[in-house]
């Protein structure tokens, strides 16, 4: 029985919630304050608004716990906005620097709302390295422009006018991707990160 | 908007994107703003999105005369200072404001009771647009039949400007009970109750059908109009609100930033009593609006009887 | 008109000759103007027309009296400023002001609601005349009568001088919807349905019936009244206008030449969102006139109401 | 009712297979009869069905009391005298006596407001039944929501047992106008009026739609009410009815065969008037059943009022 | 240009009356009158009440013109009510003999409302000697029961109750069959009737 | 098939849109943006205002795509505006010189209004060099006072004041005509286009 926490600050932590209750031998736990970090395998951040989550970390003392956990080796799957939340660096593309707080657990640049507004979002099929092909949600979605470090991007996608370009990180156990799986109700990520969690 | 070079099976703006989206917004605040400066503020107190307007719905109530969407380059401004989803209102009816809205790129797209309406007979077909729509319901029926025109989100459209959340607690209440009570038939297998509530409140049975079944609304259901404290936000959240739009609460109040980030915080924290009483600390009674007894209001001076 | 010297069949202002000229206004914009220097701008800003007044509308609502025909010195310098169609107001039922307005040479005579008729019950009988006419309708009955009458275009009253667009709206939908009810008829071959239409809205059973068979008003139709922005152009053209009057929204409003060409290319490409979207930017909604809601209005202070 | 070794894909029961049945019956005459001697005449006269009842509508009229489906055995024995279709009434809403009816056999069910209903509100939900259904209709709006409920037929509902057309005649030219008036809007693409007009009516937009663009009602539509003359009979098939239902018309005249066969007929020959007046010839005024002239009826002995 | 004729008199000739104008090559003409049998080439009887159609015929003076249309080989499609009305007898499942009118065209017997009720109609795929596999519905639909003389039953279909049964028959350029394929929009039979129709 | 372009800015683009399209062999496209210019083999330039017209076509930036439209020789029709628009010099009778733009591509001197107001448009016939006899309407229509260059007057029109005047004018494949044939639904004019589309 491997024990997944969601952070459920703020976003869409429902949909991952139901999702992985819905797989056998998991058992899903909403994450709210520090203490419900005790026991949990891995962790999955889901999408929401990036500058909300961030205020919330700090605001109520999660930022320990979170890089602690990070130092542990845990798995954690961040999506889009927690994709951001682990980058260290991260810019805009209309505002440019946004000098907004993240966790910096990543060596990845990010750069926020590349496709362009809300109606540029999408639904499309990425090849990840060593996971298979996933189908997913682009929602106002960031791209990962450079991964230096020890991080490297396991996923990529063609576009005209931004070329070929970053849509998955992996560092260690910690995996940033900037669709939402959860929004087409696709686990194949879920069963990865949970054989990841050994035992 | 097909660009250069595609694989096959990649299409924009399905439902599905709507539904994504709208769900980002889920646990969190939308805030009335009038311009930039103010949707900074909104930002670093960590609202979820901002709302632009030309006035806040207190002015409007004010001042009187006709009330249309916003300026395009201030909305353009908010866009480029902040991050966060930027929506506007547009006036009931009018196709092309909306269009507009759309072509400048807004995130969200309210169709408000707030502006002067161009037809109070129809509202817009919303299918038609690839930006997500929002709209305020009184009650189940009127969500539905708002949701049937294509809005991706519902919200409470209580007594907009008035600082008094008796009215919103009002219609929550009266569309969580319509849901149960659908709820109720369906699973009871009466559907032939359901079909008569479909009639007798010119509603698709489709719809209510479906409502029943997942015993909540197919949209994600904001809360709105009068919200002025974060012990207001809070209770709209444990009355099973997805979250909350602030009004005039906070910047007609004299402590906005502290009020606005105190709000985002009970939203975020409803169900637990130890944050909300934080946040509750974070602002004072004396600095809130000036608000209006609803018993005070004459008709024609309701802006939530506009629309049906 | 007979010269000298001329070879067999060659006649002058047949309904066909009007009607060709009316249709080189499609899809064009024509501004109310008080003098040349207005009428100016209007052609620079791309009018295919201008509408000489004493007064613009909205003014014409604050001073009260009577309202008659411009200026013919007035109308006259503005024909030897401009080169696009020149057309003017003449009283409801005043002969001999239409006559005038010939005499001089206007292009486009409009026997409008916003001056002060001299016969309620009786219009111009517009065939005696070699000049085009315009009026307005608030429906297809009233707009068939105008036909009847030998108007050569139609447009919506709406509620002039109140930059609320509302009313436009709610004549045009109007007169829409009629024509598609008896293109209903007529394609199903229900001739009785159109008589008994015609009659109980006293209108020639020929002219009900010409208009069931084309589907649209035999003549060309135009939107007006309440036209302030941009965007209310574009809305009224998706209506199915063939073209936009613009009253006090231009003139009363603070960015005149702005608007004036916001409007025009709003107007030409109302099916291109960008096009519309660049207009909006061209104007500023803190500087559009102040409008009026219509639900404060007096009812002897409607305009509409004229004529019959 | 699956038997013995089938091979795949025969099914049984579609709406296919009713529409199917009720095609057959159109350009034809069903009438109510109480007893095998009297379905004897009928189907010698040339019928392509009967109605079983108790009581004849006028009989129903004038004894009062509750009406219910004919006795079962009376009905049994019908079918086994005669080899056209069998239909008999049922209570509006009482699902069971349709069981009963579907369990004996009988071809078509009609759930009609001539019997005492069992429930107001609501009807028989008929997609649960393989024999296939007709309902009568007041109006369109009335016609659309059977439709929604599974009848595979429709008729007018006239005022039953009074020996008067006219309001069948009413009903049917209801119906057909606002078909017509539904197929303008949709030739001109204003689905926005379609969408206003099933709010309006209370019918669901779908079916709305489907009428607007065939133009025609989607099921089989006959006329029935008060017919009481070979005459009436073609008038309503001119009216574009696809067939004839009917009533007291012809059992409670004292010249009940010629009086049939000269129905068939006309029906079968509504637009040669030679064949009409041959039918004519067959039929007595003398004879003719007694009527009652709708304007006598007090309210609450109006049966077209019932169900909704 | 061949002129098909469709007895008009009641069912749906709707039906046949719109497939065969759909059809190029083909003029489709209304029968309701003698006179209108003129110049036509072949002939379609829709579905139907078969008592009232026999009636009609009689009423209206086609008896005579029919015949001898039949005499002069010109095809002929009978449909349901159509084939029993061609049939020199007649019996019903349970109304036993019927005495009801009919052209007695053909030498075949059918027996009438052979599935019973309408609801036991059913829709179902047929295959006929020298035309191929039809889809059509079956309506209240009678049986063949017997063909002799020179007409012979040309398509069969299997029942648990009635086991092998003839659904259509053959006589020279006479066509009888007990579905319908104009309710399912299948032109088939028309396409052969018509090369039946010569030139 | 060939492919005619209207341009549709302004005006009774719509007239000359369903004659075109009542033509066999013809393929009508209205045109207001560049990119509707492609495979376009010839073009026709309505009636309407001038100078909203010509406002318009710079706004949208057509000046570039019609000239080199004119410059490959395609076969251009423009009818009174139309006229105006190709006109190197523009005067009008009671305003003098009017300083208003025009694309300029024919050497040919126009008269605004000549006739006077609307009241005294008329309907009459013309003789055109190789094209015969077109019967036409002159709405509120200039006249062409002279042609200079390769253009040449191809259409003359007696009137009491003006004395002899030209009403239609040619240069290459350009042809300027002060009147509306499609008012008066006369269609010769497009068939002689049509030919000089070639092919």
């Amino acid at each position: 029985m491997v024990k997944v926490g969601v952070l459920a600050l703020q976003g869409d932590y429902l949909e991952h919630y139901q999702l992985l209750r819905s797989l056998s031998g998991v058992e899903a736990v909403p994450v709210k304050h520090p203490r419900e970090l005790e026991g949990v395998d891995a962790l999955v951040i889901p999408g929401g608004e990036s500058t909300t989550i961030g205020l919330l970390v700090r605001k109520k003392g999660l930022e320990e716990p979170l890089k602690q956990f990070a130092g542990e080796g845990k798995p954690i799957l961040a999506t889009c906005a927690g994709a951001i939340l682990l980058a260290r660096e991260v810019v805009d593309r209309t505002v440019g620097e946004t000098g907004q707080y993240t966790l910096g657990l990543m060596d990845i640049a990010v750069v926020r709302n590349a496709y362009g507004r809300q109606r540029d979002s999408f639904i499309a099929s990425v090849t990840l390295k060593d996971i298979g092909e996933v189908k997913a949600a682009f929602i106002r979605a960031p791209i990962i422009a450079r991964a230096y470090g020890s991080a490297e991007i396991i996923g990529f996608l063609d576009d005209p006018t931004l070329g070929r370009h970053g849509v998955a990180a992996r560092q260690g156990n910690m995996y940033a991707v900037t669709f939402h799986p959860e929004i087409t109700g696709d686990i194949k990520l879920y069963k990865h990160i949970i054989q990841q969690a050994g035992r | 908007v097909l660009e250069e070079g595609s694989a096959p099976g990649r299409t924009v703006a399905t439902p599905l994107v709507k539904y994504g989206f709208v769900s980002m917004l889920k646990g969190g605040v939308i805030m009335d703003v009038t311009n930039p400066e103010q949707a900074g503020i909104a930002e670093d107190a960590g609202a979820v999105g901002v709302m632009v307007l030309d006035k806040l719905p207190y002015d409007v109530r004010m001042a009187g005369g006709v009330a249309r969407t916003a300026d395009v380059k201030v909305i353009e401004e908010v866009m480029n200072t902040i991050t966060i989803p930027v929506s506007a209102k547009c006036r009931i009816g009018h196709e092309w404001e909306a269009r507009i809205l759309e072509e400048i790129g807004v995130d969200l797209i309210d169709e408000s009771e707030v502006l002067t309406p161009v037809d109070e007979k129809a509202h817009i077909d919303k299918w038609l647009f690839k930006t997500p729509f929002v709209n305020g319901a009184r009650s189940l029926p009127e969500a539905l039949r708002r949701i049937h025109e294509g809005a991706s989100m519902i919200r409470t459209k209580g007594e907009p400007g008035t600082g008094n959340v008796a009215e919103a607690v009002r219609h929550m209440k009266l569309v969580n009970r319509d849901i149960y009570v659908l709820n109720g038939y369906y699973r009871n297998g009466d559907l032939e109750a359901i079909r008569i509530y479909s009639r007798e409140n010119k509603v698709p049975y489709e719809l209510a059908l479906l409502t029943a079944r997942l015993g909540r609304l197919p949209v994600v259901n904001f809360a709105a109009g009068g919200v002025a404290t974060p012990a207001d936000a809070a209770l709209m959240m444990w009355l099973g609100a997805d979250g909350v739009f602030v009004g005039s609460g906070i910047f007609k109040s004299s402590d906005p930033e502290a009020r606005a980030h105190a709000i985002v915080l009970a939203t975020a924290y409803w169900d637990d009593p130890e944050t909300v009483l934080e946040a509750q600390r974070m602002v004072s009674e004396k600095a809130s609006m000036l608000g209006l007894d609803v018993r005070q209001l004459k008709p024609e001076e309701l802006m939530q009887v506009r629309g049906e």
